[in-house]
């Protein structure tokens, strides 16, 4: 199935790709029924390089100690590594200061962690006749924190459209971004429709009132280049989320990195130990970032991994991951236009969107598409993707997606292509 | 998943109700309604239940619903609302529990056709534990909706 | 040094010990100085058998998807073996229902849930004039949570005290824990002074009037066998934490346990996919337990880990490991009686403790203890323990605490104590 | 570590003033007065500066201190008091900057004995990351106090 010996030559893949599979362990795996996997759910979870699951293994049967409060050598090596692991992922995102770099559980802790101390008194409280602004398109973990936060505090929600073509409808900007606005949140790119967002213009907008700008980068910083310190402030977003399962890193961890001004301002989050200066029973004090917002021991071994997945990413350089994407994608719109009664949701132009491809084939649900894919080994999501608004705004109430990543072959997409097929000769669609 | 299994969990019974669906729509006879969703996927299924409970023990006179869902989901709404209309809410009830025993038995309880007619068609989705939740969808709603109209005293 | 050859025969110990020991990688670590590592730090962090490690490699490297929402056969082995790790979880505590068992990141992010759910509307919503009851015994993360929720709703924060001999002080019990009380929070075991609180007769009073109950079990769950479901119901706490790394599990995955029906009255906590039932720009509905208090992707491999980990604690049998834990606590309380000028921090009888063990030697400081120890390959922890108000209630600022665990041989006790009068000799202390 | 690393982090010139500290206690005159606190482990110090601004130029006229902490802690405390104390605030700075740059150098940086006399001693320290933020507490918080009693203008 998904062996480069079938594979068209595309310009812009990875070089030596069926070497950087070899990275991939679980790429090898053989399925039920002894086919191959051809796992192209990687928007939801990507798989983990070996570099990774090694460096998770000998933390844990070599160095694992808990940090900072500890005064003997595994805890010292346990902690370097552990903020080695945080100067690895400073240097992935290009972050202006590594003390910025904050690491949750996952890309929905960050966002929920940025929602929720926005909740109480600091010098970015919202509250009563405030506006914060989020978009149709976002993924529910960039939703519902900030219904909480709006119900809660008596601000008001609004929202970004989506126009017939898949892109943010920027026309009400003016309107929605405006003086009463104090957090304008959104994706950088859509898990769902693969929409890059203009998140500089719509920084530099919301900067001109005085808004806060959360960006959920979980599917952004997979694919594209990210260098924070090479934007200019007024377009630089204050805060970003973005989850370590999908960067080829393990689960249970999560990065928010914010702009040291702007968490400085924001109260605590989590409460706890790590977290703290002082400690009295009348009150506490707090820990200057990022420990004032790590409450508790950290997912250690967790960042430890994550470490090694950016440096793996930067070893093969997101450049060259990105164009991989690119030229994937192109192939595998290209080859889904060929599939009769199929429907793309989202922009089709490859060099403008990223990887995730949502469509709905005519006369098959998509569980069952992913059903009759599964049985020929192919790894696709069918459902919401927690995108229930997007979908909701093109009417539809689920659909198939596929997403690639930088081990996907142009072979693979073939081997999807053929499974279309075949599910609608399955269901006898003509 | 192997072809044989896809074949075993679309049964052509399953496939056929999916085309033609019994009984969907919304009527307007119904002492309750209820909006079911599998939050997992999104499939949804508004259903109703119409009680007739003129005689001695109330009787299910009708089951109407709209339903949003994959080919399993839709299938079984049908196969539900064959396998319930016309029947006593006890008995009702009973294949509800007896179509609910086979979906949760992960493929080892071997179906009774005298009772579950075309619902037999499901033994091969009780192997799937992701489509359960798919043909149990309206099963549960119908049973939520039943106990909202005091059928389940 | 750590060998059984030496050790003397204690009764209570682990059956097999050496061969136990061999379950984890890291006892075999060499120090600087070609000195065996004799690892005293497990009430800080566990250290984790190979089942545990092996659990979470085969999961990266042969299953890994995303979970529930996933519908191809990985997403299915994910899925499988993720709630596979919930229903371990929940035997191991005895949880009347699996799906009372949630998944948090550590024991500070489960006992925060607890705290902040508080906060916002719903039945059990903290205001002004409530109180809230902690003690001066607990935990940082069992202390700032309810600062914040005390502070921030404007209710009263008390708290029990410590008697001399390092027990709480219950003789106020009936004025601290009244009518205004809606949540007593305290910790099973104290992670300083080793004292085992009466958890049922505090839960009685605490239920008696209305008031919730939070139980830190963050060194119980280690240490002592628990079966919630053979409680009585008025002695059963309302909602446990616990954390995965001191259990011998790894980092990044914790517990919070809670009845349903308190569970069921606490409104969300994080928001985002997942936690949802549906999802509309408007406003959104939630799922039932566990899942509404999971957002996002969960700790999938932390997880499987922390399964393995409560497994195989089972298969040891945790009143064997209790008792191995109170033989080695008996025979350190015996062995550190003998270094002069130490004074132990808490109570003194093996029995009535856990096995974490805080003392102070006259005339050095514990960061130089634990320095001139870790010279010797011995690993103890130094400074507040995350404890300052139970230290400040004892009139110091720091101490040393050696904390033993399953794999503790009382050689290694011998090490320590050996290490103490080197230590004195050190530093000239006659 | 190893125990050729403990002696060469216990200087004998540490633990003489550890021992006996130099200029301890809180002095009555002072324009500024700072508690820091090192989150890790719980050390403070509360420390007092006072400021000579009579003259041309301003001298630190005293340096008090009351400080919890271990031997490093409070040996450098001590070498503080002994190095800042009479010098002109610029003077001190500078020592401070110097000081600074040894504890940071990881071990690769060569001590100028003439600039930090007992100080040298340090040099071990600055191997052992975890005990780095000892030997800065109190010259961290002589800075501050400095600066809030306007000496760094
Ligand atoms: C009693 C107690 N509570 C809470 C915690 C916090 O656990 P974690 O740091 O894993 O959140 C600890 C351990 O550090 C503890 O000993
Ligand atoms: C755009 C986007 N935002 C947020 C998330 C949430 O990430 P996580 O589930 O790791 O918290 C995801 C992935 O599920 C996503 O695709």
């Amino acid at each position: 199935m998904a062996t480069s010996s079938a594979s068209p030559v595309l310009s812009g893949l990875l070089p030596e790709l069926e070497v950087v599979r070899k990275d991939f362990p679980i790429l090898e795996r053989m399925l039920a029924g002894g086919r191959p996997l051809v796992y192209l759910d990687s928007a939801n979870t990507s798989q983990k390089p070996q570099v990774v699951i090694d460096a998770m293994v000998d933390h844990l049967e070599r160095h694992n100690a808990n940090i900072a409060r500890a005064m003997h050598q595994l805890g010292a090596e346990s902690t370097v590594a552990f903020e080695d692991a945080r100067d690895k992922v400073a240097a992935f995102i290009g972050a202006p200061e590594r003390d910025e770099v904050i690491f949750t559980k996952n890309a929905s802790e960050a966002l929920n962690l940025a929602a929720h101390t926005l909740a109480w008194p600091g010098d970015r409280q919202v509250g009563p006749g405030d506006e914060v602004v989020i978009t149709e398109m976002e993924h529910h973990s960039n939703i519902v924190p900030w219904q909480l936060l709006t119900q809660r505090t008596g601000a008001t929600l609004r929202w970004f459209g989506i126009t017939d073509d898949g892109q943010l409808d920027l026309s009400t900007i003016d309107d929605l971004v405006n003086e009463r606005t104090k957090v304008v949140a959104l994706t950088w790119v859509s898990n769902m429709l693969g929409t890059i967002n203009p998140i500089a213009e719509i920084t530099r907008r919301a900067h001109q009132v005085g808004a806060l700008v959360v960006v959920d980068a979980s599917q952004a910083a997979p694919q594209l280049p990210i260098d924070l310190t090479a934007m200019p402030a007024e377009e630089r977003p204050d805060l970003i989320a973005f989850t370590g399962h999908k960067v080829v890193g393990p689960t249970g961890i999560g990065v928010l990195w914010g702009s040291r001004a702007v968490l400085d301002q924001l109260p605590p989050f989590l409460g706890g130990g790590e977290m703290i200066e002082t400690v009295r029973m009348e009150g506490s004090t707090y820990a200057p970032i990022p420990h004032k917002f790590e409450a508790g021991t950290p997912p250690i071994v967790e960042a430890i991994g994550l470490g090694a997945a950016v440096e793996y990413l930067g070893h093969l350089g997101m450049d060259a991951v990105h164009a991989h994407e690119q030229a994937i994608t192109a192939y595998a719109l290209e080859g889904l236009a060929t599939v009769p009664g199929l429907t793309i949701l989202g922009p089709t132009d490859a060099a403008q969107r990223g990887g995730a491809i949502a469509f709905e084939v005519d006369g098959v649900h998509p569980h069952d598409i992913a059903q009759v894919l599964d049985s020929r080994g192919v790894a696709v999501r069918a459902g919401h993707h927690c995108a229930k608004p997007a979908h909701a705004r093109f009417g539809v109430q689920s659909s198939t997606r596929m997403s690639s990543y930088l081990y996907t072959t142009p072979a693979e997409i073939d081997a999807l292509v053929e499974g279309l097929e075949y599910t609608r000769s399955y269901f006898k669609l003509g | 998943m192997t072809a044989q299994d896809l074949d075993a969990l679309y049964q052509e019974i399953i496939l056929d109700h999916y085309k033609n669906p019994h009984g969907k729509g919304l009527r307007e006879d119904f002492e309750a309604e209820v909006h079911h969703v599998n939050p997992t996927c999104g499939d949804e299924v508004t259903l109703r239940v119409h009680l007739d409970a003129a005689g001695v023990v109330p009787v299910v006179a009708d089951v109407s619903y709209d339903a949003l869902g994959c080919s399993i989901s839709q299938a079984s709404a049908s196969v539900l609302y064959d396998l319930v209309v016309g029947k006593s809410v006890d008995e009702a009830l009973a294949i509800h529990e007896e179509f609910l025993t086979l979906m949760q038995g992960k493929g080892s309880v071997e179906p009774d056709e005298d009772v579950l007619e075309d619902g037999i068609a499901f033994a091969g989705v009780a192997k799937f534990p992701a489509r359960v939740k798919c043909a149990l969808l309206s099963w549960m709603a119908w049973k939520d909706a039943t106990a909202q109209a005091g059928g389940d005293r």
